[in-house]
């Protein structure tokens, strides 16, 4: 497999009145060609700004890549200027945003937003640009695309919204497409289009994605590889097989022990006390050591080093050490065990 | 990395005693809302330079008339339009405080004025010391520009919140009676007012007021009526709180932060509305005199005698500036998006 | 004229300088001016104020005109007879004296006009100043059997060219009257052809003086040009007077400094800046300021008190330093240098001054009237206009008299001028800031107001012995004798000390040295412009 | 799991809430719902946005007055006028925890005045003391502890602002406590403190919940039994397990079938039924059945009649034409 | 929309009728009498100029009569001067008052938008500072006193623009300027609030996401979304503008209505003051009844809400 872009101990840190935020702390994967990966992990564990430095969007004089690089086909964006971002922006890799409400400008054509980047990247004509729009919206689903392209944003459902936001994120094939929880705001049959959705067209372009979210069940549905995200750093890697099935770090677990299972009996949901790390001041050893049940010593003071489980499956964890006493996972986290 | 781990001692790796509780404690020293927007005010330069100023001309307008030997309406012709004098800082030229008009003349040794009469901001056509009336008009400003702010508070607040707490009829009714009003050009009845009651400080107030809390109440029902849906308030509810221990446990407390940016709008809008009602004649009546009044007054011999102008005319560019930065400094510090 | 508040005016010129220029000049005769206010009206049965004053004495002449000494000179009338008792004037009226559509100025114009002003459906508020003529008093009041009948009024077209007016008893002063706006001549059959719009615009009214509206923009400004069918149109120097409203001084001053206007007006506030300055002029004026002392009040109803007050504030500082415009202290009603008596002699030269600035004697009378009234501390309203120079003298009198007598306390109340007039009238003062401007020049426009019950007494005073002598003298026809008994009234009404005296008016501002000729009048209009001429500003 | 005690705590009979929208209009966004609630169970109730959960449960609680209908508790109609006293009394036997753990508590109180509001309202302390140390203990139960009391609500993270927000709750000691989505704000990890400790509190004290929430699994997992709303209506009402495992409405099948669930394998091989378009507006219902526009097996019927609310099988109640005997007597599918 | 419009139409014909209620009776309680001449004036004749102008009636008849011709439009003659209608001095002062309202108003917002614009854009940095103090010296300089200034420096010192009169377009700059000072203040200060706010939205992170150029994000997305609540104020600040103007027209001699309007209270020129003060809030009410149509043109958002 082609590597499309990696990711080598990249650093974030924000400059806010209260101090510097560490939001990413050294997060290293890569993205195949044609491959899906999720990121999944807690809420404020990173990942819409490693999204966000991915596509060096992060907020002016505050927000700041602190190390590492953002390889994209040998190029290392991290140190792209603004010009060439723009020519890879929208054409190269492109971008979806959590919440399908506000990611649109209120006041402009559907139609015109899409052809923004169309105009942009693939120097068409107006015209063109109008054609190649309506065909997208009929790509995403969208009913009378000729008339609709006309419409205002609020003339649309959230569902639809999405949709037409994922139409501007494929207009030039690009090449990655970073979905940044695409469904979280939408009810559970509109996801359920949408995803739907991603995964055609994905089919059908080719196109690597990338999809941010903390919902275990939409990773189980779209992505081929994930990585958990945890206090700003990845914690495990692995295909999705191993990180449901054979997952290694007490993270993992917990995520998966905290989900119920439609068809489990136990009445108990195995939950992760306490929350998650202060950025500004994170902790010296393991984010999670303060939270995880098997912490050692060694967690508290010493930041564990990922560690290869196979060849896809990778995982920062101490227990991993064979100086570590042996822990299984719980019950609960048995994804495939229980079946 | 590597090199740390060797360092690793195997006796690390015992399950260490981790206080489950431990991860629940917050590290933070509690602060409230308010010590939290405290904090955030004083980190923002411009509104405690704004604060600064303003304590500082308040508390100097209340002491600064007493380090004149002069009142308020100590008349002397024989020493009118004096300018500025101030012993020790004479030989600053640039300061212009030598007793020197701009036609090169010492006034104070034509005038024969004693030796150990200096006035510092110099003196008026009717031979006042302008120090002392300039401050006394920063008080009368100060007072109108509060007391306007304090009606407009409670009547602003009153009726915006009457209006959005009780809603339905007696809201659109409300609102109604605003439309109304809203479309009175504010400066025709300000100018009916004070002509009918006799121009004066309380019937500036009055009329700066009457037509002054539509925007006050408009923003206070806004606040309440988002307030109003918020979960927090239907918990009460829900627990059984009575429309009283709603209002005045939640609804203001939580309006308070807008409540105030708009008195520091508020207030200098009625400094600067005296001046403009100084300036056509309806302002404060003399003897007394607001910084609007002196201004005005004192513009007319600009070129002459400068000073009757400047020194009113730049306290109250300080006033309206820290006024201003003050009011932009609390929109952020009470401002919930800017709190996370 | 009539009592204005001390208001700035923006226009008005140096008084008594240049006479005719020896030859006509060669420069473009093209004068730039200021007013304070728009022309109210120009319809001379209408007129009330300065502005419309000044504008149609320049654009309209009555039977005589004053000339820059304020004698009466020929206007339309070339020449008058007056029969053995003074009551019967025969008018000669110029056959060259045209209107501006070129038809000749005839005595039933002057009929037509003066009987419309006394018609009670004009509603003229100055036909009062037709009182001397025959009649008139009776014609204005209602209820009377005259009232109305205009044709009763004591004027009468003899042939086009003669006029007679019979008046109801001797004044020495009516001929300056006949150049009054209010006597002026209206042409009939224009006037009702216009009908409503008479006088509304340039165009909608004739002129018989030296000038013509040529241009009238509302609010804006106006322009004057020379009059071809004036018949005395060989002494008219100007071609053209621009007249731009503006009523702010300092936008006057800076005109005055860019050459945009040659005459600007000061208020105090610029005196200083512009004391060296050689285009300063000062000018004294017949109007009189005065307190009114309202003697329905307790306290002022004491003759010791009123007299204490008068003596109590510092007349002469306050004209020096506040006013700084020419102003003269007054110690009188009657304005000096206004109307010399028949034995030539300044009426105020004769009686001089009244009272005096006495701190003592001041402080003596009114710890002995607070006595006799019984208090031993007083509070007094100051009713006062609300413009800006009234406000510093309420300041400053309310200053002095609380610094001078002990237990008194002065309370300003400024009202504008309509507002304070109201409570004047209603009596609703203890001091009011008052002013009186002539209406024609005889001390009787001064002294008859304070007879018991005059309408512009307004202060409650009454004297049996001042009310018989101005009955007297409106009635004697020995002008010595008469003279005597508006000499001596005026010293009743000052040993009462009705009122306070304040200060008789300056006017000062900047005119340019080359305007030349100007004639400025005590009463009426304030300044005729057909003697004016430009000369040296090239 | 079969239901023992069949008490009845709480009935609502066809209740509506209709609120007024823009000109004439109205937003039925609870439109004839009945319900019975027993003593001691969990009643799940799902849906997706915008169907009239949350007003269901805030009408139940008196925050709206119903348009219509009844809601009995323990045999007294809860919309009835009644005095002060009676309405106080009714307030501590149901409370409310609320989905946003952010604006559902006051920002200018102390977490020590929050959860002390309902002791102070109802007078539940005799004294200062006594209050605080009620506060205290109420932290303790949600697993909070003495030193929160005298901070204030931003301190905290989403989950320990929902324990914070059912302390409050139960400071009144309610019997019924109806969870407007609390947990659909949480992480998932979060989310599981809330629910295990909600069902902690339930078994202690013998609460009884209507559980509102859009997240299936979860709802199958604390509640009893589960009852699914679709535009204003409830369209099937019985077991969680019988729900999970025979769902007989079609919306119910298509909601359970978009769950993704958090397993790959069973993702992979899964059959999910994707419905076409989205929710029609409250304001402009679809007649008959609300559904039709987006079911599957949609007939003619489905458009004129209102399907009636039936028990199809025993404990199993479902509002659709399929079920419907008549219907299907004469043929149609 | 149409429906809209007739129903705002009709509350504003009530607003304006109980503002011509309120200033007819506030009218009533001025002291004073509206005669130039009225110290002079003899019993007879004042009773007869009262009887003239209906001022003997009874206040309830004085008031229906009033109604009466300002229903056919008529406001009446002012007293002011002779045989002019209220009606004509409106028109005649409402053009210059008009004029450098709406020029101070479009140069106002035009440099408040670009002061706004470039604050927002480098926030925090001098530029920020600097534009931001330029704003809050426009709100802490009283105009009379910018306008003076002005005058005197520019008019006379430099001699670069006239210093007062109304005759072409170069008279009205300092003018307009001097008004629009507080215009770009407002305007300055509001859009960088806006356009920090829209800076940091998803739609803006979104538009750059497609390669966009931020320069060009910020003037299509951007500026254009942060202007719309703009809008909003410009209403009321046009009437600001125009009721306000009156400190100017004095200063710079322009033949506007506010200094008529003013002068009309001194002297008690009822009809004037009614009048004027009824055009104003006419004006008030039509202006804000075209800023909420406008608003609803300009932002999709509500035109589709159908003016609610
Ligand atoms: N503009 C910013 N200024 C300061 N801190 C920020 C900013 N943006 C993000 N952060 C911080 O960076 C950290 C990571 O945030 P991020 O948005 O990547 O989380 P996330 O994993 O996407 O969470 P969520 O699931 O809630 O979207 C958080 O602690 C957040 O507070
Ligand atoms: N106070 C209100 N006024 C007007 N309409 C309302 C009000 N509250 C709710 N609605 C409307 O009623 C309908 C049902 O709303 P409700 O909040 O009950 O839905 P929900 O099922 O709780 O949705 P969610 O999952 O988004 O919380 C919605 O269309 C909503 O817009
Ligand atoms: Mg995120
Ligand atoms: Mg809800």
């Amino acid at each position: 497999m082609e590597k499309l872009l990696e990711l080598d101990n990249l650093h974030v840190s924000f400059h806010t009145y209260g101090g510097e935020v560490k939001a990413v702390r050294g997060v290293s994967f890569t993205l195949d060609k044609g491959e899906s990966l999720a990121i999944v992990g807690e809420s404020g564990s990173g990942k819409s700004v490693t999204s966000k430095a991915v596509m060096r969007l992060l907020p002016n004089k505050i927000g700041s890549i602190k190390e590492g690089a953002i390889r994209f086909q040998g190029k290392d964006l991290a140190k792209a200027t603004e010009r060439e971002m723009e020519k890879i922006r929208g054409a190269e890799i492109s971008m979806i945003f959590q919440d399908p409400m506000t990611s649109l400008n209120p006041t402009m054509t559907i139609g015109k937003q899409i052809m923004e980047g169309l105009r942009k990247h693939q120097n068409m004509s107006k015209s063109e640009a109008k054609e190649r729009s309506i065909n997208l919206l009929k790509l995403v689903g969208i009913p009378n695309p000729e008339l609709r392209v006309d419409e205002y944003p609020h003339q649309f459902s959230g569902g639809m919204r999405q949709r037409v936001v994922i139409a501007i994120a494929l207009a030039c094939n690009p090449k990655v497409l970073i979905a940044d929880e695409p469904t979280t705001a939408l009810d559970v049959t509109i996801q359920a289009q949408i995803l739907d959705l991603m995964r055609d067209l994905q089919d059908k372009t080719g196109t690597a994605i990338i999809l941010i979210t903390h919902d275990l069940g939409v990773v189980a549905n779209l992505a081929q590889r994930v990585a958990v995200m945890y206090g700003g750093m990845v914690v495990e890697t692995g295909t999705v097989d191993e990180i449901f099935y054979k997952p290694k770090h007490p993270y993992t677990w917990g995520l998966l022990a905290s989900m119920p299972k439609i068809n489990s009996e136990s009445k108990e949901l195995l939950a992760i006390p306490g929350t998650p790390p202060d950025l500004m001041n994170p902790p010296k050893g393991c984010p999670f050591a303060a939270r995880c049940p098997y912490a050692m010593e060694v967690c508290v003071e010493h930041m564990p080093e990922a560690t290869d489980v196979t060849s896809s499956h990778k995982a920062a964890c101490w227990l991993l050490d064979e100086r570590a006493p042996k822990v299984e996972p719980p019950e609960e986290a048995l994804v495939g065990g229980a079946r | 990395m590597s090199m740390s781990e060797r360092k690793l001692t195997p006796d690390l790796f015992r399950p260490a005693n981790l206080d489950s509780n431990k991860s629940e404690e917050i590290s933070k020293p509690s602060l409230s809302f308010w010590q939290d927007a405290s904090r955030r005010l004083r980190k923002n330069r411009g509104a405690m330079i704004g604060l600064f100023a303003i304590v500082f001309i308040i508390i100097f307008s209340l002491i600064a008339p007493s380090l004149s030997k002069y009142g308020m309406d100590d008349q002397e012709l024989m020493r009118a339009n004096l300018p500025p004098k101030i012993p020790g800082l004479e030989k600053i030229g640039f300061l212009g405080v030598d007793g020197v008009d701009i036609r090169g003349v010492d006034q104070y040794e034509m005038k024969n004025v004693p030796k150990d009469q200096n006035f510092w901001f110099g003196t008026d056509p009717l031979g006042r010391d302008q120090w002392v009336r300039v401050w006394k008009g920063t008080q009368i400003s100060l007072y109108i520009a509060f007391l306007a702010a304090t009606i407009d508070l409670i009547v602003g607040v009153a009726y915006g919140g009457i209006s959005a707490f009780y809603g339905g009829r007696v809201d659109n009714a409300m609102q109604r009676v605003v439309e109304v009003l809203y479309g009175i050009p504010n400066l025709v009845v300000i100018i009916l007012f004070i002509i009918i009651l006799d121009p004066g400080i309380l019937s500036i107030t009055l009329a700066l007021v009457i037509t002054g809390w539509i925007g006050m109440s408009r923003i206070v029902r806004a606040q309440i009526l988002a307030l109003k849906d918020r979960e927090f308030v239907l918990a009460s509810q829900t627990l059984g709180s009575t429309s009283g221990r709603l209002i005045t446990k939640h609804l203001l407390p939580n309006t308070l932060g807008a409540i105030i940016v708009t008195s520091t709008f508020t207030i200098p809008g009625a400094i600067f509305f005296e001046a403009f009602l100084s300036f056509i004649g309806l302002g404060i009546q003399p003897p007394t005199a607001s910084l609007g009044a002196l201004i005005s007054d004192g513009f007319r011999s600009l070129r002459i005698y400068p000073h009757l102008a400047i020194y009113p005319a730049s306290i109250m560019c300080i006033l309206m500036i820290s006024f201003n930065l003050l009011g932009d400094g609390l929109r952020d510090a009470l401002d919930p998006k800017m709190r996370r | 004229a009539c009592s204005g508040g001390d208001k700035d005016k923006a226009s008005d010129s140096k008084g008594g300088e240049g006479d005719k220029p020896t030859e006509k000049p060669s420069e473009p005769q093209v004068l730039n001016l200021l007013d304070a206010e728009e022309i109210p009206s120009m319809d001379s049965s209408q007129a009330t104020d300065a502005v419309s004053f000044e504008v149609m004495n320049n654009v309209m002449e009555g039977l005589y005109r004053l000339d820059k000494d304020n004698k009466p000179t020929a206007g339309v009338a070339e020449s008058h007879e007056v029969n053995e008792d003074g009551t019967v004037y025969t008018f000669k009226l110029n056959p060259n004296a045209k209107w501006s559509d070129g038809s000749q100025v005839v005595a039933k114009d002057f009929v037509y006009s003066w009987q419309k002003a006394l018609t009670p459906d004009t509603l003229s508020e100055y036909a009062y100043i037709m009182g001397p003529v025959k009649n008139a008093n009776a014609i204005q009041t209602d209820g009377d059997p005259l009232y109305g009948k205009v044709d009763q009024l004591g004027v009468k077209a003899v042939d086009d060219t003669t006029l007679e007016v019979t008046l109801e008893a001797p004044a020495p002063y009516f001929l300056g009257l006949t150049g009054f706006a209010t006597f002026y001549p209206q042409k009939e059959e224009f006037v009702k052809k216009q009908a409503d719009k008479y006088a509304l615009e340039a165009n909608t009214l004739l002129y018989n003086g030296p000038f013509v509206l040529s241009e009238w923009k509302h609010n804006e400004g106006w322009q004057y040009k020379k009059n071809d069918n004036y018949w005395d149109k060989d002494n008219v120097m100007l071609d053209e007077i621009n007249v731009k409203i503006v009523k702010d001084v300092a936008t006057g001053v800076n005109l005055y400094e860019t050459g945009q206007t040659d005459i600007a007006g000061l208020s105090m506030e610029y005196v200083d800046q512009y004391k060296d300055n050689e285009d300063l002029y000062t000018r004294g004026e017949a109007s009189v300021f005065f307190l009114r002392l309202n003697q329905k009040s307790e306290v002022l109803k004491n003759a010791n008190i009123r007299k204490a007050i008068d003596m109590a504030y510092d007349k002469q500082s306050m004209v020096d330093v506040l006013l700084n415009n020419g102003s003269t202290p007054a110690y009188y009603l009657v304005p000096g240098e206004f109307t010399p008596g028949p034995d030539g002699e300044d009426y105020r030269k004769t009686n001089g001054n009244f009272g005096e600035y006495n701190l003592e004697k001041a402080k003596e009378l009114w710890a002995k009237g607070l006595k006799e009234v019984g208090k031993d501390s007083v509070e007094l309203e100051l009713l006062n206009y609300d413009t800006d120079g009234a406000k510093k003298m309420g300041e400053f009198f309310k200053n002095q008299l609380e610094k001078n007598l002990p237990g008194i306390k002065v309370n300003i109340k400024a009202q504008p001028f309509k507002q304070k007039l109201e409570l004047e009238t209603k009596g609703e003062y203890d001091f009011s800031y008052a002013g009186w401007g002539p209406d024609y020049q005889d001390p009787m426009t001064f002294l008859d107001m304070f007879v018991t019950d005059g309408a512009h007494n307004q202060m409650a005073y009454s004297n049996p012995e001042y009310d018989k002598l101005i009955e007297g003298a409106k009635k004697e026809t020995d002008e010595k004798k008469r003279w005597q008994m508006m000499l001596d009234a005026e010293k009743v009404l000052f040993d009462d000390q009705a009122i306070s005296p304040l200060y008789q008016r300056g006017v000062t501002g900047l005119q340019k040295p080359y305007v030349k000729g100007l004639a400025h009048h005590l009463f009426g209009a304030d300044t005729s412009y057909k003697w004016a001429y430009i000369e040296g500003k090239q | 799991m079969s239901v023992v005690e069949r008490e009845k705590l709480l009935e609502v009979k066809n209740l509506k809430k209709y609120f007024p929208a823009g000109k004439k209009g109205v937003l039925k966004a609870v439109d004839d719902v009945s319900f019975d609630i027993y003593k001691g169970e969990t009643l799940g109730l799902v849906g997706e946005s915008g169907c009239g959960k949350s007003t269901t449960g805030r009408t139940i609680i008196r925050l709206y007055d119903a348009t219509e209908g009844e809601v009995v508790y323990e045999g007294v109609d809860v919309h009835d006028k009644k005095s002060r006293s009676e309405l106080k009394k009714f307030n501590r036997k149901m409370q409310m925890i609320f989905q946003d753990p952010y604006a559902s508590l006051n920002p200018r109180m102390t977490v020590k005045d929050i959860i002390a509001e309902g002791i102070d309202i109802h007078d539940l302390a005799k004294t200062k003391k006594d209050r605080e140390n009620r506060v205290y203990e109420l932290l303790e139960t949600v697993g909070l502890n003495k030193e929160h009391a005298n901070r204030y609500p931003h301190e905290f993270s989403g989950g320990q602002r929902q324990r914070i927000g059912i302390a409050r709750a139960l400071a009144v000691d309610p019997d019924f406590i109806i969870a407007d989505e609390p947990i659909s704000a949480l992480d998932v990890s979060i989310q599981a403190q809330v629910v295990n400790l909600m069902m902690e509190l339930q078994k202690e004290r013998g609460l009884t919940y209507l559980f509102i929430a859009h997240d299936l699994s979860m709802v199958k997992h604390i509640s009893d039994r589960v009852g699914v709303m679709y535009l204003g209506n409830i369209v099937e009402l019985t077991t969680s397990d019988e729900l999970y495992e025979e769902p007989l409405h079609p919306y119910t099948q298509a909601l359970l079938s978009a769950i993704p669930v958090p397993d790959p394998e069973l993702e992979r091989s899964r059959e999910r039924i994707i419905l076409e378009g989205d929710v029609p507006s409250p304001i402009n219902p679809p007649s008959g059945c609300r559904f039709r526009t987006r079911c599957p097996h949609a007939m003619d019927v489905c458009a004129a009649v209102k399907p009636k609310w039936q028990e199809a099988r025993e404990g199993h109640w479902v509002a659709c034409h399929l079920y419907d005997d008549e219907t299907m007597k004469q043929g149609q599918h | 929309m149409l429906r809209y419009i007739s129903k705002r139409v009709f509350s504003m014909f009530i607003t304006l009728l109980i503002i011509a209620t309120l200033t007819f009776f506030l009218m009533k309680l001025l002291p004073g009498s509206p005669f130039n001449n009225q110290e002079k004036l003899t019993e007879t004749q004042r009773y007869a100029l009262n009887e003239k102008y209906g001022l003997n009636d009874p206040v309830p008849v004085q008031y229906i009569n009033y109604l009466g011709k300002l229903a056919q439009g008529d406001l009446g003659y002012t007293f002011q001067f002779d045989g002019r209608t209220v009606n004509s001095m409106i028109v005649n002062g409402m053009g210059p008052s008009a004029t450098i309202g709406f020029e101070a108003l479009i140069f106002g917002t035009l440099v408040g938008l670009f002061l706004g614009i470039i604050a927002a854009l480098r926030h925090n940095s001098f530029v920020d500072y600097g534009a931001m103090i330029v704003a809050v010296f426009g709100i802490a300089i009283p105009s009379f006193v910018f306008a003076g200034l002005l005058q005197y420096y520019v008019g006379v010192k430099l001699g670069w623009l006239p210093v007062a009169f109304w005759d072409g377009p170069k008279y009205h700059i300092m003018p307009a300027f001097s008004l629009s000072v507080g215009v770009i203040a407002t305007v300055a200060r509001f859009m960088r609030t806006e356009m920090l706010e829209i800076l940091g939205t998803d739609y803006i992170l979104m538009a750059r996401s497609k390669g966009i150029n931020k320069n060009a994000v910020i003037i299509k997305h951007c500026v254009r979304n942060s202007m719309i609540p703009i809008i909003t104020i410009l209403g009321p600040m046009a009437i600001g503008l125009i009721t306000g103007s009156l400190v100017i027209e004095n200063i710079f001699a322009i033949p506007g209505i506010g200094e008529q309007f003013v002068k009309s209270i001194n002297l008690n020129d009822y009809p004037v003051i009614m009048g004027t003060t009824l055009f104003f809030s006419f004006l008030i009410v039509v202006i804000i009844l075209i800023v909420d149509i406008l608003y609803g043109i300009i932002d999709p958002r509500i035109r589709v809400a159908g003016g609610k």
